[in-house]
């Protein structure tokens, strides 16, 4: 067993569809125990279910062998998700999804991930790897803030 | 392993005496749920609006949102018209955030989404 | 990033009392996902925080610098968690609570954890640590079983 | 980093006329809730019967479980009644399960419960 900080839970996911749903429960219980309200909750739960689905499929392409690590840090007043994977990270940041084209057929349907992500919680970071330790996205939501 | 997602269509009249079709979706909306909602679309018939049932759902993520807008690409190309209802708070500021809200009216239940039709 | 086989899930907890509703929340996920009805969930959340708390308190002495592991293993028909401390393990198995003697206080009105353990899942089994490992129970719910 | 328990003392009266003391329970009933669970019981004054709310709790540990044993030593030495309401099924099954229902009626809500005083 490994010696860890005070306040970090980590969780490792296997590269499946589907499986986001745990690191979401993981989260929310984590968000619960700090105290965050039920609607800040839902914000982390849906931009950590678009970070696992990005690493499970464009970082780990479905590779179950794969898994995708997901590092809860909590301090007094914020938590910090990092979700990681085995890929190189982004290419570069999407622009905003446009619905008027999407509807038109002028845009991909897709592509509204990282936009979640970072319109529902306080800050969105994506790293890209250095030393073969993994891309990661890392999201925060503080415990002042208000839910836009 | 994930919840498998279901559509069933109603044929009802709006108190306008319009005819309406519900789509009530149950399950998941994800990745995985193509054929069941773009195929529900398939078997909408006639002109009229259509209300898109969500009370049973509890988990959308981005892939599933992205087949509504398919639902929206298909009904914007004949004119008709397309509302939802039974969302959660969360998801209606989630489909608000992408622009679906401008394409598609979105209600707290059934009796709110029909009368405004 | 290590790589694990399909259908396994990690998760590591700081030794605080607390955290097990982490790991509640995980095992809820998990088991959800498998399909388990709602009031086997229960039963497997309640199973999970005791496992945790013990893990806690008595393996790893609240020792914040240690952590708990749990290992969640789905297979098609159950699934098995395994809660890891860095302890020795349980020197023996406690007897059955008599409420009797709780009530009139010839017992400790402690002491209820491993039986309810026992009690709601379909196994649990206590091993002590042999290699450095760490101690750890486990858990086996299968999903044709009827809640008890 | 847990949700803090929290008591209130409510004194009511029984259809039969009886006065009854609710002790009313939120938050998780935990290894932390000593002082709020058994410093709630210390308030109890008279001899009349004592109700346990549990709606407003949705977490309880075996740690829990042994403050409320410990009210149940208390009431036992007097030979006072008590009975637990708004349980939720697995926790009514857990109760069960180590003996508590022996020593305490549990009753799905208030009403019920005072009704079978
Ligand atoms: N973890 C990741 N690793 C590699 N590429 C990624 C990752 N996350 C996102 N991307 C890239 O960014 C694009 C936009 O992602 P997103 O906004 O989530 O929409 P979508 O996943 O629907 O394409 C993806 O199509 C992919 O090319
Ligand atoms: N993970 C563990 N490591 C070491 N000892 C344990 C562990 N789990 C249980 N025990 C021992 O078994 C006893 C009974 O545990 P339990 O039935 O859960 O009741 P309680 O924790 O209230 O004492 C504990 O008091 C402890 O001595």
């Amino acid at each position: 067993m490994i010696v860890t900080a005070g306040t970090t839970v980590e969780v490792r996911l296997p590269s499946r569809l589907g499986f986001e749903k745990v690191a979401m429960g993981t989260a929310a219980s984590v968000a619960a125990l700090m105290g965050f309200p039920s609607e800040r909750i839902e914000d982390l739960k849906t931009a950590v279910a678009e970070a696992c689905i990005n690493a499970i499929e464009h970082g780990n392409h479905l590779n179950e062998q794969l898994s995708v690590g997901v590092i809860l840090s909590a301090t007094s007043d914020e938590l910090e998700v990092k979700v990681i994977d085995n890929g190189s990270g982004i290419a570069k940041q999407p622009s905003k999804p446009d619905i008027d084209r999407k509807v038109h057929g002028e845009e991909d349907p897709r592509g509204m991930g990282m936009f979640l992500m970072q319109a529902l919680v306080d800050e969105a970071e994506w790293v890209k790897d250095s030393k073969g330790k993994g891309s990661y996205v890392r999201l925060v939501i503080r415990l002042d803030k208000e839910s836009d | 392993m994930q919840t498998e997602t279901k559509a069933t269509i109603d044929h009802i009249s709006a108190p306008g005496g319009q005819s309406v079709t519900v789509l009530r979706f149950s399950g998941d909306i994800s990745s995985s749920s193509k054929e069941p909602v773009l195929g529900a679309w398939q078997n909408v018939n006639g002109g009229g609006p259509v209300l898109l049932d969500f009370c049973k759902v509890d988990y959308i993520n981005s892939s599933g949102i992205a087949l509504i807008i398919q639902m929206l690409m298909e009904a914007d190309k004949t004119g008709r018209k397309v509302a939802a209802f039974g969302l959660t708070p969360h998801f209606q500021k989630v489909f608000t955030m992408v622009g679906i809200a401008k394409y598609a009216g979105l209600y707290k239940d059934e009796p709110t989404a029909l009368a405004a039709l």
